[in-house]
C-alpha cells in the first residue's frame, strides 16, 4: 500500500501545485490588466516580469529534478540547454526589429552592421519565422543532450566525472558564445526586442500573457515530468539512479534511458530558457556561466531532490531571496547567504524543505522501515 | 719634382698650413663654442618641455663636457632638477648631494621650488643612445655592455668613432662582440660604407641571429647594391630558419610552463579528490587564501622590514601552506566529513564555501585586486641559445616539480602517506588496526589544501590577486585531474603537462579561445573514450 | 580424474564441446595491472546442469562471472554461449541480458527504493525499451506473474514493502526472484546464502534446486553444507584456473584442493 | 482529484489577494531619490564598487549644500551582482518601486544594453559613466564617459607624432568595445596611410591569464625595424598578468610602448608598477593632475572614505560631472520629473575635475579633454599629453562605414540616429 500512498500523496502535492499555477494563470491577468493602477490590488509590471521570470527558473529546476532526482545525472551545465533555448528564442526576436535597429538594416541584426557584416550567417537563416525558431529552441539543445548524452552514457561516464564534463560543456559553450566571431552578439548578447509575433514585447498584454505561458509551460513540464517518473520506465530510471549495473545485467540498456531522459530534460530547460529571453530581455554568455549551473542544481536541493514540485518551489524561494537580499543594506551579505544555503541545506537538510513538511500521519505509521538513504 | 710640382705642393702645404689653422682656430672656437652650447642645451631643461629636453639632450652629449656623462645618468634616474625660477639645473647624487650642472660646484643645501626633468619614451631613447655613447668606455663591463646595446639600438652614425676605439680596447669577448654587432649596426644604415664592408657588417649580425637581428636586416635602408641586397636576403633566410626552428621549442617551452601552472593548480586537487575522493569546488580558494597571504606577507615586509623583500616569497610559502591548511582542516570537520561517500552533495556545499570564502576575502581586503611584487631574482628573463626564458615561470617550474617530488615521496616514505593510502584503500580495515581515520581524514586534507596554497604563491606572481583567482583555475584543474587519471600523481603531471603544451601548441593556429575551447572538447571527447582518464586504475577496486 | 577431463578436453576437438554446452569458456586470460585474475581458465556447461564453483578468495570466480556477463573483457580466450553460436566478448551487459543470462551478485542488490513488487516487475521479461516502458500499463497477465514469483521466493506478504527495508535474507531471495522473473536460460548466482541462518540457507537450496529443473545454473558458494545439499557436480578454482572437478567428495579429496584451502 | 484541485485554487487565490497589499504603491516622500545601479558582488565588483561609493559620497556631498529644490537626496543601492538579467530586473525595481528620479550605474556595455529597454519603458534617466565603443544615442541615457573619439584616436595621434610609432599592436579583450574600438582604430589608421601588415588584431578572452604567446608574437612583431606601438583595449583583470610578462619578456615601454584605455590609478593599484614604467595611458582624467578642484575632490574623498590611499579615476571624474549635470538640469526645469529633465540636460555645463567646463551635447554626450599619461613608479600617471581644448563626443564614429552618417540630436531632431544622407530618423 506504500507505494500507492506515496503516489497519493504525491499527487495531493501535485495538484495543490498545479491549482496554484491555475489561479495564477487566472488571477494575476486581472490584477495586472483589469484592476487599475491607482488600486492597492493592482500588480505592477515588475512583479509580473519577475514572477515570470520565476517560472522559468522553476521549470528549469523542474528539469533538472527530472535528470538529478530520478536517474542521478548531475548535470552541472544544464544552464547550456536554458541558453541555448533562450538564444533560439533571441534570435527570432532580433529578426523581428527589422529596420527599428539603430543602422535601420532591413535584415542584419545591429551587432553584426556594427561589425561590419556583410551578410547574414547561415544559421541564422529561418529565425525570423515563428515556428521554426520554436522549433529550433527545442531541436538544437535536444540534439545537443543528445549527442552528448548518446557518447557520455554509451561510454559510462558517471557520477562525478559525468558532473565534471558537463560543466566543461557549458563551459566550452560561453567561452564560443562570448567569441564576436561566433555570430551571436558577444558579450553584449542579444537585446532591445521589439516585437513578439507583432505584439511589443513590453506592453502589459505581452508580459500578461508571457507570465500565462510560463505558468503554463511549467504545468505542462510538471504534468509530463510526473508522467515520466510514475511510468515503468520511470522505474527503471530510479532503478538506474540506485543501482545502475544491477539494471544493466537485467537486460536494461541503461544509456538509452539516461540519453532519453537527459534530451527531454534538455528540451524542458531550453523551453524555459525560450520564455525567460522575451521577459527579462537579453540573453548573452553569461548564461553559460558554470556557476550559474550549479546554482541552479542548490535550487533543487533547497526544495527537495527527486520531489519535482519540490524542484519548483526551490528555484522559487531562491530566486525570490535573491531579488529581496540584493536590495538594500543586505546586499554586500547576499553571496554568504546563498553558500551558506548550499553547505546548510546539503548537510541538515538532505530532503530539502518537502522533506521538512509533516509528512501525514498514515504515511509514517505504515512505513516502518527506515528511511533509505539517497543515493547517487 | 718639376716646379709645376713644385708649385702644387706648395699650394698643398699652404693649404695644408691654412687648414690646420683653421682647425685651431676652429678647435679653440670650438671649446668656447661648446661651452656656450653646453650652457644653452642646459638652460633648455628647465623649459619642461619634452621637445626642449630632446635637443638638450643631444646638446650636451655632443658637448663633450666632463659632466654630460654624469647628466644625462642623472636624467635617466630622475635625477636632474631644474628649478623654474633661476633656470638653474642641479644635479642630485645618489649619495644626496647636490650639484650645480653649469659650474659643477657643490651647492650647500638644496634650493627650494626643484622639480624634476620629466621624460617621456621618445626622451628616453634619446637618453639611452646618448648614456650609450658616453659610457662606451666605462670600467665598469655591466655599463659597457649596456651602452653596447644602446649603440645596437640607436644605430647612431656619430658613435661610429667612439665604437670603432671601444673594440680596439675592449677585452671582454663578450662585450667585443656586441660592440661589433653595434658596428655593423651603424655602417648598414649609413650611406659611406663600402660594398664588402657592408657584406662582412651584414654576415656580423646574421651571427646575432636573433629577432631583434632580423628586425635590423629587415628594415635597412632601400638603396643598396646587388650584392648588400644578395646578401641581405641570404642572411635573413638564414635567421629566419633558426628562428623557425626555435620558436617550435620556444613553444615547448610555453606549454612546459603553462603546465606547470596547471599542475600547481590541480596537485592539490588531486589529493583531496584523486585520493579522497572529495569533490572540493573551494580548491580554487585554497589557492587564492595562498596568493593572499603572500600578500599579507609582503605588505608587512614593506612597512616593516624592506630589506627581507627578496625573501618574502620563501617566507610566504610555509605561511601560505599553513593557512590553506588550517582553513582546509576546518572545512573538513566542519563540513565534509558529515558527507562522505555523497560525493555530489560535497560538490554543493564546498561550491557554498568557496562562495563564502570569496565574499570573505572581498570583504577583508577589498574588491580590488592586490599587489604582490617580483623579487629581482624572478624578474626578467634570460637567453638560453634562442629561447628567451622568463624567471619567473622558470621558477615556477621548479617550484612545481620540488612540490610533486615532495609529494610523491610523502606519500611514499611517511607514514602519515602510509596511513593516508591505507585509509583511502580501506577505511574499515584501516580503522582496525587503530588508525584514527578522522585524524588522518583531516591531515589528507590540510595536505591538499596547504598544497593549492602553495599554488596561490607561485599564481600570485603570473595572475591577479583578487577574490575571483580560485574561480579561473577550478575548472582546468578538474579537467587535468579527470583527464589524468583520478588516484593517480603521475597521471595528473603528465595531464597538467600535455594539456598545457596541447594548448600551446594550437594557439598559434586557432587563437587563444578557440584553441582553450578545442582543447575542453577534445577533453571531453576523450573521456568518452577512457572514462577513468590517462592512467586509469583497472579491476575490481574501481566499481566499488 | 580431473585432470583426466582436462587432458580429455585437450584432445576432443572444441568445436564439438562448444556445440553441445550452453556456456563454453576456453583459455580464457584476464590480467588486471599485471595481476593475473583469471588464467587459462576453460570450463563448459551442459544446457539444464547446475554446477557448483568454489575456490578459496581471490580465485577469480566473481571475476569469471564478470566475464560471462559482459563486465570485464577478457584480454584472450573464447567465451561461447547457445551451444557456441554466440560470441560473448563481443556484447555489452545489457546484450548478454537480454540473450538470457541473468545473475545474482555477491552483496545482495536490489532497487532499494522500490516495492519488493516493482523489483519483479522491472525484472520480469518483457520489452526492455525506453518507448515500451513509458507507455506500459499494470495488467492482469504481468500481476498474476509476479504475485507467482514472490510466492516462490516466499515474500507474498512483502510485495508492498520498500526492498530497502527487508531483511538481508529477503533481499536475497528477492534477488533470485528477480533471476526468475527474468526467465533466463542461464542462472549466475553468486553466494545466494552469505550471512543467511541455517534454516534460511536450506530454504535457498531447496529454491535453488527448484528453479534448476528448469533452467541453467551456476552457483558460486563458499558454504560446503550447502554445495554438499545442492548435490551437483562442483568445479574448484584456484588462481583463476581449474583446479579439480567433478562430485563435492572426489574434489575435497583432492590432493591439490586440500593444499590449496588448507595450506602447507 | 477535481475536488482537490479547486480547493487548492481557492486557497491559492486568497493567498495571492492577501499578498497583494505588499505590491502597492509606494506612499510619497519628501526625499528625492537616486538610484546606484552598481555591482557589488561578482567579477564586476572589483571595478564598480568604488562608482558606488562615489554616488554615496556625491549624493552627501549634496545634501550638505541643502539637497535639490529644498529636499534631501536620498540613495538607494541595489546590488545587480555583476548579472546581466538582474541589472535590468533592479532597474525596473528601482524605477518603479522606489521611484527614484534618476539612475547613475552600469560599468559594462552589456549591462547597459540589458537596462536600456527598462529605462526606455519606464521613462526615466541613466548616468553612464564608463567610456565605450559609441553607436549609441538613446534618449533615456546620457554618456559622460568617453566615446572613441574622445580616447582611443587622440591616443594614436599621440603616438604616431610624438612616438613615430609606423606599426600597431591591437590587443583586446573579444567584447564589444575592443572589437569596436579596434574596427575604428582599423580604419583610422589605414586613412593615414598606415598598410594592412603593419597592423596586427589580437583578441583574447575574459580574464586570459597566460600571455607567453601573444607577448612573443607582439615582440616579434615589433622587431621588424618599424617603431611599434601597442594599443590596450585588455580589459580588467587580463591586464595584470599581460604587464607582467611584457615585464619579464623584457619589453619596456621605450621600445614597444602600450597604451592602455581601460588601465587607470585603481587597477594600478593592484600591480607592481615598475616594471611599467613609461606605459601609456589615455583618459579624460588623472589623479595627479594638478589644479585647485581636483585637489579639493581627491581631499574630501579621502576624507569620506577614511582611506588615505584611496586613489580617483576618470569613471569617478564621470560620475562627478554627470551628477553635477544632473543637479543643474533638476534645479533648471524646477522638477525632477524625467521628461522636463531630460529636455534641459543638453547644453547644461558643468566644471570638470581637471580645470574645464564640460558640456552635455544634444546627442547626450559630453564634452571632455583628452589626456595623455605615463605610468610612473607610484602608480599615478604623468601627463605627457593632452588636448588644446575639449573634445566633444561623438555618438557615431565617422570611420565606420555603417554610422558615419548618422549623428544623435535629441534637441532639434528628437532623433538618436539622425541619418544626414536621407535627412530621416533611422535609416
Amino acid at each position: 500500500m506504500i507505494t500507492r500512498r506515496l503516489i497519493e500523496a504525491a499527487d495531493n502535492r501535485g495538484s495543490i501545485f498545479l491549482a496554484l499555477l491555475a489561479a495564477a494563470i487566472v488571477i494575476v491577468p486581472i490584477l495586472h490588466l483589469a484592476v487599475p493602477p491607482t488600486s492597492a490590488f493592482h500588480l505592477g509590471t515588475s512583479a509580473v516580469a519577475l514572477w515570470g521570470k520565476y517560472l522559468c527558473y522553476a521549470l528549469l529546476a523542474l528539469s533538472l529534478d527530472l535528470v538529478w532526482g530520478y536517474c542521478g545525472i548531475l548535470s552541472l551545465g544544464h544552464g547550456a540547454f536554458f541558453a541555448l533555448g533562450g538564444y533560439a528564442m533571441g534570435m527570432y526576436l532580433m529578426r523581428q526589429i527589422g529596420t527599428r535597429g539603430v543602422y535601420a538594416h532591413p535584415i542584419l541584426p545591429d551587432f553584426m552592421v556594427f561589425l561590419n557584416w556583410k551578410e547574414l550567417p547561415w544559421f541564422w537563416y529561418g529565425f525570423d519565422m515563428f515556428w521554426f525558431a520554436m522549433l529550433m529552441v527545442l531541436l538544437v539543445p535536444g540534439l545537443l543532450a543528445f549527442v552528448f548524452g548518446w557518447f557520455a552514457f554509451r561510454s559510462r561516464v558517471t557520477g562525478v566525472y559525468l558532473s565534471i564534463i558537463t560543466q566543461a560543456l557549458t563551459y566550452a559553450l560561453m567561452l564560443g558564445f562570448f567569441r564576436n566571431n561566433f555570430g551571436f552578439g558577444g558579450n553584449n548578447g542579444l537585446t532591445d526586442f521589439k516585437d513578439i509575433l507583432g505584439f511589443s514585447v513590453q506592453s502589459p498584454y505581452t508580459r500578461t500573457v508571457l507570465f500565462m505561458l510560463s505558468a503554463f509551460a511549467l504545468a505542462l513540464g510538471y504534468i509530463i515530468a510526473r508522467w515520466v517518473v510514475t511510468s515503468k520506465a520511470g522505474k527503471v530510471l530510479i532503478a538506474v539512479r540506485d543501482a545502475e549495473s544491477r539494471t544493466r545485467f537485467m537486460g536494461y540498456r541503461v544509456e538509452n534511458y539516461k540519453t532519453f531522459v537527459f534530451t527531454l530534460s534538455a528540451c524542458m530547460a531550453a523551453v524555459a530558457g525560450a520564455l525567460y529571453v522575451p521577459q527579462v530581455g537579453i540573453i548573452n554568455p553569461s548564461e553559460f556561466t558554470p556557476a550559474n549551473s550549479i546554482e541552479m542544481v542548490i535550487w533543487v536541493a533547497v526544495g527537495g531532490r527527486g520531489t519535482l514540485v519540490g524542484a519548483a518551489l526551490g528555484a522559487i524561494i531562491v530566486n525570490f531571496a535573491k531579488s529581496t537580499f540584493t536590495t538594500g543594506f543586505l546586499a554586500p551579505y547576499w553571496l554568504f547567504a546563498l553558500g551558506g544555503l548550499f553547505v546548510v541545506v546539503t548537510i541538515f537538510l538532505p530532503k530539502g524543505i518537502l522533506g521538512l513538511l509533516p509528512q501525514k500521519s498514515e504515511d509514517t505509521s505504515s512505513s516502518g522501515a527506515p528511511a533509505a538513504q539517497p543515493a547517487e | 719634382m718639376t716646379r709645376a710640382e713644385l708649385g702644387s705642393t706648395r699650394r698643398w702645404v699652404f693649404a695644408l698650413l691654412a687648414l690646420l689653422t683653421a682647425a685651431v682656430f676652429s678647435f679653440e672656437a670650438r671649446a668656447q663654442g661648446d661651452a656656450a652650447a653646453y650652457a644653452k642645451a642646459l638652460a633648455l631643461f628647465s623649459n619642461d618641455s619634452f621637445n626642449d629636453t630632446d635637443t638638450a639632450i643631444s646638446g650636451i652629449a655632443a658637448s663633450g663636457h666632463p659632466l654630460a656623462a654624469q647628466i644625462v645618468g642623472a636624467l635617466q634616474d630622475g635625477r636632474l632638477l631644474f628649478s623654474a625660477e633661476t633656470k638653474k639645473v642641479l644635479i642630485k647624487e645618489t649619495s644626496g648631494a647636490i650639484i650645480d650642472a653649469g659650474t659643477g660646484e657643490k651647492l650647500a643645501s638644496e634650493p627650494a621650488g626643484l622639480s624634476n626633468v620629466r621624460l617621456n619614451n621618445r626622451l628616453r631613447r634619446s637618453v639611452e643612445a646618448a648614456l650609450g655613447t658616453l659610457t662606451l668606455m666605462s670600467p665598469d663591463p655591466v655599463r659597457r655592455l649596456e651602452a653596447a646595446n644602446a649603440v645596437f639600438k640607436s644605430r647612431d652614425a656619430a658613435a661610429l668613432p667612439a665604437i670603432e676605439q671601444a673594440i680596439q680596447k675592449e677585452s671582454d669577448a663578450r662585450i667585443k662582440r656586441v660592440f661589433s654587432e653595434a658596428r655593423a649596426a651603424i655602417i648598414l644604415y649609413g650611406s659611406t660604407a663600402k660594398e664588402n664592408e657592408k657584406i662582412e657588417a651584414i654576415s656580423i649580425i646574421r651571427d646575432r641571429g636573433d629577432q631583434e637581428a632580423r628586425g635590423l636586416l629587415a628594415a635597412m635602408p632601400a638603396d643598396q647594391t646587388p650584392g648588400v641586397q644578395r646578401a641581405q636576403a641570404e642572411a635573413l633566410k638564414t635567421i629566419d630558419n633558426s628562428l623557425a626552428a626555435w620558436a617550435v621549442a620556444q613553444n615547448f617551452w610555453y606549454g612546459l610552463s603553462l603546465g606547470s601552472v596547471l599542475l600547481l593548480a590541480a596537485i592539490g586537487l588531486a589529493i583531496t579528490f584523486g585520493v579522497m575522493g572529495v569533490i572540493n569546488m573551494a580548491h580554487g580558494e585554497m589557492v587564492m587564501l595562498g596568493a593572499y597571504t603572500t600578500f599579507v606577507v609582503q605588505e608587512i615586509i614593506r612597512t616593516s622590514a624592506p630589506w627581507l623583500f627578496d625573501y618574502s616569497l620563501a617566507i610566504a610559502i610555509p605561511l601560505a601552506f599553513l593557512v590553506a591548511a588550517l582553513v582546509g582542516i576546518a572545512i573538513e570537520r566542519g563540513v565534509i566529513r558529515f558527507l562522505y561517500g555523497r560525493p555530489l552533495e560535497t560538490l554543493l556545499a564546498t561550491w557554498g564555501i568557496s562562495l563564502i570564502l570569496q565574499q570573505a576575502v572581498r570583504t577583508a581586503f577589498g574588491p580590488t585586486n592586490r599587489e604582490v611584487g617580483a623579487p629581482h631574482f624572478m624578474s626578467g628573463a634570460t637567453q638560453l641559445a634562442g629561447l628567451t626564458i622568463t624567471w619567473n615561470r622558470l621558477w615556477i617550474i621548479v617550484f612545481a616539480i620540488l612540490i610533486f617530488g615532495a609529494l610523491l615521496a610523502a606519500l611514499r616514505y611517511t607514514t602519515l602517506g602510509l596511513q593516508m593510502r591505507a585509509v583511502t584503500q580501506n577505511r574499515r580495515m584501516a580503522s582496525a588496526m587503530a588508525i584514527n581515520t578522522g585524524r588522518i581524514d583531516a591531515l589528507t586534507f590540510a595536505l591538499g589544501s596547504g598544497i593549492a596554497g602553495l599554488a596561490g604563491v607561485a599564481l600570485s606572481q603570473i595572475d591577479n590577486v583578487s577574490p575571483n583567482l580560485g574561480q579561473g583555475y577550478i575548472i582546468d584543474s578538474f579537467l587535468v585531474v579527470v583527464f589524468g587519471g583520478v588516484g593517480n600523481l603521475w597521471g595528473t603531471l603528465v595531464g597538467a603537462l600535455s594539456l598545457g603544451i596541447a594548448n600551446k601548441f594550437l594557439e598559434p593556429y586557432a587563437g587563444a579561445v578557440l584553441g582553450k575551447i578545442l582543447l575542453l572538447v577534445a577533453v571531453i571527447l576523450f573521456i568518452q573514450k577512457r572514462p577513468r582518464g590517462l592512467f586509469a586504475l583497472k579491476g575490481r577496486a574501481v566499481e566499488a | 580424474m580431473a585432470m583426466q577431463e582436462r587432458i580429455d578436453l585437450g584432445v576432443a576437438k572444441p568445436h564439438d564441446i562448444a556445440a553441445a554446452s550452453l556456456l563454453y569458456l576456453n583459455g580464457v586470460h584476464v590480467s588486471f595491472d599485471g595481476f593475473r585474475a583469471i588464467n587459462n581458465l576453460s570450463l563448459w556447461l551442459a544446457p539444464g546442469e547446475m554446477r557448483a564453483i568454489i575456490g578459496p578468495n581471490g580465485a577469480g570466480k566473481t571475476t569469471m562471472m564478470d566475464i560471462i556477463t559482459g563486465k570485464t573483457r577478457p584480454d584472450e580466450g573464447d567465451v561461447l554461449f547457445d551451444n557456441g553460436s554466440i560470441d560473448l566478448t563481443t556484447k555489452d551487459e545489457a546484450a548478454i541480458a537480454s540473450l538470457g543470462i541473468g545473475r545474482k551478485f555477491q552483496k545482495p542488490t536490489v532497487f532499494e527504493e522500490h516495492t519488493a513488487w516493482d523489483n519483479v516487475l522491472l525484472a520480469l521479461k518483457m520489452k526492455r525499451t525506453v518507448l515500451a516502458n513509458l507507455v506500459w500499463r499494470s495488467n492482469s497477465a504481468d500481476s498474476d506473474r509476479i504475485e507467482e514469483i514472490l510466492k516462490t521466493i516466499g515474500l507474498s506478504q512483502y510485495g508492498k514493502r520498500q526492498a530497502g527495508s527487508l531483511s538481508h535474507g529477503q533481499k536475497q531471495w528477492l534477488e533470485i526472484g528477480m533471476l526468475i522473473a527474468q526467465d533466463p536460460k542461464l542462472l549466475l548466482v553468486d553466494e545466494p546464502v552469505a550471512g543467511m541462518t541455517d534454516a534460511e540457507t536450506m530454504t535457498t537450496a531447496d529454491l535453488l534446486r527448484e528453479i534448476a529443473q528448469s533452467h541453467t545454473v551456476v552457483v558460486v558458494e563458499h558454504d560446503m553444507e550447502f554445495v554438499r545439499r545442492l548435490g551437483v557436480k562442483v568445479t574448484c578454482l584456484h588462481e583463476g584456473s581449474v583446479l579439480a572437478e567433478g562430485s563435492l567428495d572426489d574434489v575435497s579429496n583432492n590432493e591439490r584442493v586440500i593444499e590449496v584451502y588448507l595450506g602447507r | 482529484m477535481s475536488r482537490q484541485f479547486i480547493r487548492a485554487a481557492a486557497v491559492a487565490s486568497i493567498a495571492g489577494l492577501a499578498a497583494l497589499p505588499m505590491a502597492g504603491s509606494a506612499v510619497a516622500q519628501d526625499t528625492i531619490k537616486v538610484g546606484i545601479l552598481h555591482s557589488l558582488s561578482g567579477t564586476m565588483a572589483i571595478s564598480e564598487t568604488t562608482l558606488k561609493d562615489t554616488m554615496l559620497f556625491l549624493i552627501d556631498g549634496q545634501n550638505k549644500k541643502g539637497g535639490v529644490l529644498g529636499k534631501k537626496l536620498e540613495a538607494v543601492v541595489v546590488d545587480p551582482a555583476s548579472n546581466w538579467p538582474l541589472f535590468a530586473e533592479k532597474a525596473r525595481e528601482l524605477i518603479t518601486k522606489e521611484k527614484v528620479a534618476a539612475v547613475f550605474g552600469c560599468w559594462t556595455s552589456v549591462s547597459r544594453k540589458s537596462v536600456l529597454p527598462v529605462f526606455k519603458e519606464l521613462n526615466n534617466i541613466l548616468f553612464y559613466p564608463v567610456q565605450y565603443e559609441g553607436e549609441e544615442s538613446e534618449r533615456n541615457v546620457f554618456y559622460t564617459g568617453a566615446a572613441p573619439n574622445q580616447q582611443a584616436i587622440p591616443a594614436v595621434d599621440y603616438l604616431a607624432k610624438e612616438e613615430k610609432v609606423q606599426r600597431w599592436v591591437l590587443a583586446g579583450t573579444d567584447y564589444v568595445y575592443p572589437r569596436t574600438t579596434n574596427k575604428i582604430l582599423e580604419a583610422y589608421l589605414k586613412s593615414k596611410g598606415v598598410k594592412p601588415e603593419d597592423i596586427m588584431i589580437n583578441y583574447t578572452p575574459f580574464g586570459h591569464s597566460d600571455w607567453q604567446t601573444i607577448v612573443a608574437d607582439i615582440k616579434k612583431f615589433g622587431t621588424a625595424g618599424k617603431k611599434t606601438a601597442v594599443v590596450s583595449t585588455i580589459n580588467g583583470d587580463a591586464n595584470v598578468p599581460f604587464y607582467k610578462e611584457l615585464g619579464n619578456q623584457g619589453i619596456s615601454a621605450k621600445d614597444i610602448p602600450v597604451v592602455a584605455f581601460s588601465v587607470g590609478e585603481e587597477e594600478l593599484a593592484g600591480i607592481d608598477t615598475k616594471p611599467l614604467l613609461g606605459h601609456l595611458a589615455a583618459w579624460n582624467y588623472f589623479q595627479s593632475i594638478k589644479n585647485p578642484q581636483n585637489d579639493e575632490f581627491i581631499k574630501k574623498w579621502k576624507d569620506f572614505t577614511k582611506n588615505p590611499k584611496r586613489v580617483t579615476n576618470d569613471p569617478m571624474e564621470a560620475h562627478v560631472i554627470g551628477f553635477a549635470m544632473w543637479v543643474k538640469a533638476v534645479e533648471k526645469a524646477k522638477t525632477t520629473d524625467p521628461d522636463k529633465v531630460i529636455d534641459a540636460l543638453p547644453g547644461i555645463e558643468a566644471p570638470n575635475l581637471t580645470g574645464g567646463i564640460s558640456k552635455m551635447l544634444p546627442n547626450h554626450h559630453i564634452t571632455k579633454p583628452v589626456f595623455i599619461g605615463e605610468i610612473k613608479a607610484d602608480g599615478q600617471f604623468d601627463v605627457v599629453w593632452k588636448t588644446d581644448g575639449l573634445v566633444p563626443g561623438d555618438a557615431w564614429s565617422k570611420e565606420l562605414d555603417g554610422s558615419k552618417d548618422l549623428i544623435g540630436d535629441w534637441v532639434d531632431k528628437k532623433c538618436g540616429n539622425w541619418n544626414t544622407k536621407t535627412n530621416k530618423c533611422g535609416s
